[in-house]
């Protein structure tokens, strides 16, 4: 049992909290928030090894995923408001998809 | 340089066969006839000199090669040769062909532009062939100058296009012809295989070296393909009815020279025949029996060319019962002899049918004698020639030669002279029959025809040739190198009666009302014994079935004309091929049977309803909500790590 | 270095997330989201990442929450939406808690896996980022900046008025 | 690289016909007049400047090393023979076809394809090349008749693919056998041929490849595709059938079987012999009972090239000689013999011999023509045809008497059969079709003066034809242990 160990769970923790916040949010908007909460899970993970193993790669996998997280929160949001005219924000409403 | 000039001889005619039957160019009458003249004479004109020259000694034995063929490892030297057979019966084929094309310029005068360029295309053609026969240096020249003659022997006995009965009386010729040539081809080819040679004079002394079965099957081929040829007992039916012909066709082909041609082939490989007895006997007998046959038929006949036809067949047998009986310079004499007299007696024929009306039946002939007196005339000569009339005429001269060489032969060959004897007596019996009735007044009186010179020019040269000929017989026998035998004064008597009794038969035929009245009668004697029907019988209808039979009755009905789609066009008459295409259908039924109702083929169709089915059920997962996939994510997601998480457990 | 610090920071984050994704509110989510954000990068500082950790809080706390904040202007808070927001969460979260539960179990059970070796724990050096972004990963690097462009146009793309033919279409 | 040309030339010729029309009218038939020529005349190039060995040409380029597949061309007077008849029949194919119009342009390419899969049979000496044109071969020529032909076109293409095709299995099967159990694997035929196969092993691998030869030529039974493939072919069909496709049957038998399995041929020789004795006379018979004149050609045709095979399993230098003559002579005649045919057809709208008659009177130069090449069917002095054959008998006379025998009987029994057809159709009163006939015309004269000049040139003069062959002969016997006479 490492600090290591523990900074990992949490990170999953995050992980999986925002994934629980994606499955389980009808709203878009909230959806978008659960990917960032997401998202920051493993930032936390790469900066945790990083710092533990005292290597600079950990912070460089940081900014890679900052950099996802901008172009998906940009794009995201710009999705809702386009899909909020025609599903008022209502994920499970937008299903043209259906099989 | 003289070689060359002997290989310059047949080039004539075929150059004016090419001339008259592949020239684009519309030629006048005027120019189709002089080029034909100028064609069949021409052979004669070069030949001439060349001929005197031997005959005077100042040219010997020759050979002229022609080009050279390399099969393998050895060459084939094509070439003409000059010797005493060549010399003699060139000269005679050039002299009888002149006065034939020169009786045809005339005979043929109203024929249409284009049947006269076919007649004398063929004609030369067929004069190109006969000379390569008897010049011939080699056995290749030899047959392809045989197999042209019978050829043009197809075209020209057919040449009344419309007619189906000269077209079918050619075929049978061609086919009759065909079956010896066959053989014949046969014999030179083994004798080539002899002598790794087509040269004659290798082929002989080849043959006679050869093992004895294979020798007398060499020369059984060769008497086949002279018996063929010269419509000799058994292969007599196609002569009579090639008489569908033109009258100078008969004339020239089918008495004097291409029928005869077996003679020569028999002459030329003499010393082959003569070195097996047994082979030397059956070319004696078949002669013999050729020349009562022969004789008997001509008796009976109605038609003068069926006649003069079966007399053709008689004379010639007396050629091969010289040659049988190992006499071939003998032979030689009678074949020169023959085609003076006989190519005369067609002509002359052919003028006193044209005078009494185009008819050719002989009792129809009654007074021509008076419309056309100058060929009557000369076909008495004829007439007497043929029968043998004693001293006077060339042919008692030949056949009394024929007839001593018989008796000398021994006591096998003095029976075949007793035998011969009554068929000469025969020959004088039919020999007259025409004279007799064309002399008779006619119902009414028939106009007298102008007898052009160019027709009747050729008929008294013809018929001097045929009383002078008498002097002709020794020399020529002797050129041949044989001499002419002399069996005695009571031989040549019995001969000389045998002669005259004739001409008294003849008169008692032709007046004696009991004695026409069986000649009229005499129906199976007049079809030729009706030799054509048992060949029909027994060869040519069992042919014609197996024909059918194999080709099937749909081939009949088989049709192609575009609009029709018969089921029948598609070869099943044709028993092996059609049992083929059967095989193969057969095997492609069996195969595909268990296959019918597609057992894969079932349970795939099967499997993909169950797989729409299932895609039916499936698409309902399809809910194209993000949530769902989301959670089906982290399903999946909690499986991976439950599963990690079991894996690396301890 | 304080690794208790970290982990401290670090909890509180995952609380503030836990809280933020549960939220009837969208203020209440995005406040706590930034609190969740911030506490990350505390997190950052303690483990002496102190780039990643100012980029934490320049960007994403700053940056991209100011974005979400403006789309929040735009939503309906009242109380009835409120209402309507609570029933759906109360009906759907039964399923995903449970997917999401399969995971963290043998999760927390990684908690007193084996130890690592750990490095010499040093401050990261800024250069040396700089050398790795822009040397060794040149083209992660590039591929990144490349995603920005493409979210870049994306954005203008969907962000531009739309003609009332499609206006109508995207209304279906 | 110079007998590669004589597949590529009217191999991409053909594509390029496939345009012509766009630069003009007719410009399709002089298209593929030109290509003909070119390839005629590069032919004659490499003929002119060929080595003095074994071969006047050879050429050997590497396609798939790594399965021993090679292009290996080689070219001697039989090859360069058939070349040229190839060539020489794809320009008379042209002019016989000058009243084709429908698809021109396609037509005149399927005729360059023909050739060109067909020159690829005669030149090459990989084997697995050779069974790939082999097979190519069928589909110009089940084009040709499928689009082409008349009446049940459809059904007698149908007939030829099939037959040509499965018979095609037994080369393509022993040839695969050959090159996988060669020691190192190759279909070099030269290099197969030192390989010691056992007898039996030699007798089935022949059985293979006899299969594909005698159906092609074709002999009894396997013969029922020829007669409707020749009635429902267009007149340029029935050329190329008779005067190249049969071809490449005799040329396979004649080139591969002593090369390769010598002992096998010795085994199977006395059958070859009496089926292809079988075939002389089934053929003739068979022609005699025939009313469509084209049918009764093919049949003929099966009578002639079943002396071929006579000649081939013979195994002497007269039969094999005579066997390359008779497929020279056949070529001519048979094709002259079908171009007068479908003339016919083409201006009376008929073949059956009963409607049918006095050509002579109303078209003398048809009725002079079809005298010459009735000749040569019958094999008369003078022709190739009588050449061929009359080397075939004496062959047979060294071999087998009874053998010989029936080949004589074939030259009795053809007499009848030719004279049936000239005697229905050049013979008699014109009859309702024939009379008003139009004479033959210049680009149909021409063929026939050409194709009568060779049959009479090689007739008469044999010593170029043979000075051909000799080569060839000569290697077909070698391994046979037969030297020269």
């Amino acid at each position: 049992m490492t600090p290591l160990n523990i900074l990992l769970v949490l990170s999953a923790g995050l992980f999986f909290a925002g994934l629980f916040g994606v499955a389980a949010r009808r709203t878009i908007l909230m959806q978008l928030i659960s990917l960032e909460i997401m998202l920051s899970g493993p930032a936390l993970g790469f900066v945790a090894v990083g710092a533990y193993h005292g290597s600079v790669e950990g912070t460089g996998m940081f900014l890679m995923v900052l950099g996802l997280a901008a172009a998906e929160v940009a794009l995201g949001l710009a999705i809702y408001l386009h899909m909020r005219r025609a599903t008022g924000g209502d994920s499970d409403l937008a299903h043209r998809l259906r099989g | 340089m003289l070689a060359y000039f002997l290989l310059l001889v047949p080039l004539p005619p075929l150059g004016g066969f090419l001339l008259l039957a592949l020239d684009p160019y519309r030629l006048e009458r005027r120019a189709v006839m002089a080029v034909a003249l100028a064609a069949g004479i021409a052979p004669l004109v070069l030949f001439l000199p060349v001929a005197l020259g031997y005959f005077a000694g100042s040219i010997g034995d020759t050979i002229a090669p022609a080009f050279t063929l390399n099969f393998g490892q050895f060459e084939v030297a094509l070439a003409m040769q000059l010797d005493a057979l060549s010399a003699i019966a060139a000269l005679t084929v050039t002299v009888v062909a002149s006065c034939v094309m020169i009786y045809a310029a005339d005979y043929m005068a109203s024929a249409r532009v284009a049947d006269l360029r076919r007649f004398f295309a063929l004609m030369n053609l067929f004069l190109a062939g006969m000379l390569s026969v008897v010049m011939a240096a080699d056995s290749i020249v030899f047959f392809l100058g045989w197999e042209l003659m019978g050829l043009c022997s197809f075209f020209l006995i057919s040449y009344n296009m419309n007619s189906p009965r000269a077209f079918a009386a050619g075929r049978k010729a061609f086919v009759m012809t065909r079956i010896a040539d066959a053989a014949l081809l046969a014999g030179l080819l083994l004798l080539f295989l002899e002598a790794t040679s087509v040269r004659i004079a290798d082929l002989i002394p080849a043959g006679l070296a050869a093992p004895e079965q294979r020798a007398v099957v060499i020369a059984v081929l060769l008497l086949v393909g002279a018996l063929g040829k010269s419509a000799q007992l058994p292969f007599q039916t196609w002569l009579p009815t090639a008489m569908a012909g033109p009258t100078p066709v008969s004339a020239l082909l089918h008495s004097a020279t291409m029928v005869a041609a077996g003679a020569i082939l028999l002459i030329r490989f003499a010393p082959l025949i003569e070195a097996h007895p047994g082979v030397a006997a059956a070319t004696a007998i078949a002669g013999v029996a050729t020349a009562v046959f022969g004789a008997l038929c001509a008796v009976a006949q109605t038609d003068i060319k069926r006649l003069l036809a079966y007399s053709s067949i008689s004379q010639i047998g007396f050629m091969l019962l010289a040659v049988g009986m190992g006499a071939p310079g003998v032979a030689m004499a009678h074949f020169v002899v023959h085609a003076l007299f006989k190519s005369l007696l067609f002509m002359s024929a052919g003028v006193l049918s044209h005078a009494s009306g185009g008819t050719t039946e002989i009792r129809r002939l009654r007074g021509s004698a008076y419309a056309a007196p100058i060929s009557f005339a000369t076909y008495v000569v004829g007439a007497a020639a043929l029968a043998g009339f004693p001293i006077l005429s060339a042919g008692w001269w030949s056949k009394e030669a024929v007839l001593g060489a018989a008796v000398m032969a021994g006591p096998f060959g003095q029976f075949l002279w007793l035998v011969a004897l009554g068929s000469a007596a025969l020959t004088g019996v039919y020999a007259y029959r025409p004279v007799w009735s064309a002399l008779r007044s006619p119902v009414e009186p028939l106009p007298a025809i102008k007898e052009n010179w160019l027709a009747v020019g050729p008929l008294i040269f013809l018929a001097t040739a045929s009383v002078l000929g008498s002097f002709l017989v020794g020399p020529i026998v002797r050129t041949m190198g044989g001499t002419v035998p002399h069996a005695g004064l009571g031989v040549e008597v019995m001969g000389a009666l045998a002669a005259i009794a004739g001409l008294i038969g003849s008169v008692v035929v032709s007046f004696s009302p009991v004695w026409s009245a069986r000649i009229k009668r005499a129906r199976r004697l007049r079809a030729g014994m009706q030799m054509d029907a048992i060949y029909y019988a027994f060869l040519v209808r069992p042919y014609r079935r197996v024909v059918h039979k194999l080709s099937g009755r749909n081939a009949r009905k088989d049709t192609s004309h575009e609009a029709e789609t018969d089921r029948t066009d598609g070869g099943m008459g044709d028993p092996v091929g059609t049992a083929t295409v059967n095989l193969g259908l057969w095997l492609a039924r069996v195969v595909t049977a268990p296959f019918v109702p597609d057992r894969f083929d079932l349970v795939t169709m099967r499997s993909t309803r169950e797989v729409r089915r299932a895609g039916v059920w499936a698409r309902r997962l399809q809910t194209g909500r993000l949530r769902t996939y989301v959670m089906a994510i982290a399903f999946g997601l909690g499986v991976l790590v439950i599963l990690g998480w079991g894996m690396t457990w301890g | 270095m304080s690794w208790g610090f970290a982990i401290w920071a670090a909890t509180l984050a995952l609380a503030a997330a836990v809280l933020s994704v549960t939220r009837a509110s969208a203020v209440h989510a995005l406040l706590l989201l930034l609190a969740s954000l911030l506490a990350l990068g505390a997190a950052f500082f303690a483990m002496s990442a102190n780039f990643a950790g100012v980029i934490q809080l320049l960007i994403y706390a700053g940056a991209v929450v100011a974005v979400f904040v403006f789309v929040v202007m735009t939503v309906d808070a009242s109380e009835t939406a409120m209402a309507h927001e609570r029933k759906l969460l109360r009906s759907a979260w039964r399923w995903p808690a449970l997917f999401v539960g399969l995971s963290v179990i043998p999760i927390l059970f990684g908690i007193g896996g084996g130890a690592m070796d750990a490095g010499a724990p040093a401050a990261a050096d800024t250069r040396e980022l700089g050398l790795l972004l822009f040397g060794d990963w040149g083209v992660a690097t590039e591929l990144v900046a490349l995603m920005l462009i493409a979210g870049m146009i994306g954005v203008r793309h969907l962000g531009r008025s739309l003609g009332p033919r499609l206006r109508e279409r995207g209304r279906e | 690289m110079g007998l590669s040309l004589q597949i590529l030339l009217p191999f991409f010729g053909g594509l390029a016909v496939l345009f012509a029309p766009r630069f003009g009218r007719d410009m399709e038939r002089w298209g593929t007049v030109a290509v003909m020529a070119l390839t005629l005349v590069v032919l004659l190039y490499s003929v002119v400047n060929g080595d003095s060995g074994r071969w006047l040409a050879f050429t050997r380029i590497d396609w798939a090393p790594s399965f021993g597949i090679q292009v290996l061309l080689a070219m001697d007077g039989l090859s360069a023979a058939m070349l040229a008849i190839s060539a020489g029949l794809g320009i008379v194919c042209v002019f016989v076809s000058w009243h084709v119009t429908h698809r021109s342009a396609m037509y005149h390419a399927v005729i360059c394809w023909t050739i060109a899969t067909a020159n690829g049979v005669f030149l090459s000496f990989d084997l697995l090349v050779f069974a790939f044109f082999w097979e190519l071969m069928i589909v110009p020529a089940f084009l040709l008749i499928g689009l082409w032909g008349h009446g049940q076109r459809e059904s007698a293409a149908m007939k030829f693919l099939v037959f040509n095709a499965v018979a095609g299995l037994g080369l393509l099967a022993a040839v695969f056998w050959m090159g996988a159990t060669a020691p190192e694997i190759t279909f070099d035929a030269f290099v197969l041929a030192e390989s010691d196969y056992a007898t039996w092993v030699q007798v089935l691998l022949l059985l293979g490849f006899a299969l594909a030869f005698m159906v092609k030529l074709p002999v009894p039974p396997f013969h029922a595709w020829l007669p409707d493939a020749h009635t429902q072919a267009p007149t340029a069909g029935s050329i190329l059938l008779a005067g190249l496709l049969l071809k490449t049957g005799a040329y396979g038998l004649f080139r591969f079987p002593p090369l390769l399995f010598p002992d096998g041929l010795m085994a199977l020789a006395p059958y070859g012999m009496a089926l292809g004795a079988f075939g002389v006379l089934y053929g003739a018979i068979l022609a005699c009972g025939q009313f469509d004149a084209k049918r009764l050609i093919a049949y003929t045709s099966i009578s002639h090239m079943s002396i071929v095979l006579m000649g081939v399993c013979g195994g002497v230098h007269f039969a094999l000689a005579g066997a390359g003559v008779e497929m020279v002579a056949h070529a001519f005649s048979s094709s002259a013999l079908f171009l007068l045919i479908g003339a016919l057809q083409q201006r009376t709208g008929t073949r059956d011999l009963r409607d049918l008659g006095g050509l002579q009177k109303t078209a003398p130069a048809f009725a002079t023509s079809f005298a010459v090449f009735f000749a040569a069917a019958l094999a008369m002095p003078g022709t190739a045809n009588f050449l061929g054959e009359a080397l075939v008998i004496t062959g047979m006379f060294q071999v087998n008497w009874a053998f010989a025998a029936i080949a004589l009987l074939s030259l009795i029994v053809s007499v009848l059969y030719a004279t049936r057809l000239i005697g229905a159709i050049v013979f008699g009163k014109p009859k309702a079709a024939t009379a008003t006939f139009e004479d033959l015309k210049p680009h149909e004269l021409w063929p026939i003066i050409a194709l009568g000049a060779g049959t009479l040139f090689f007739g008469l003069f044999p010593q170029t034809l043979v000075g051909w062959l000799r080569p060839a002969v000569d290697a077909a016997l070698l391994p046979l242990g037969v030297g020269a006479p």
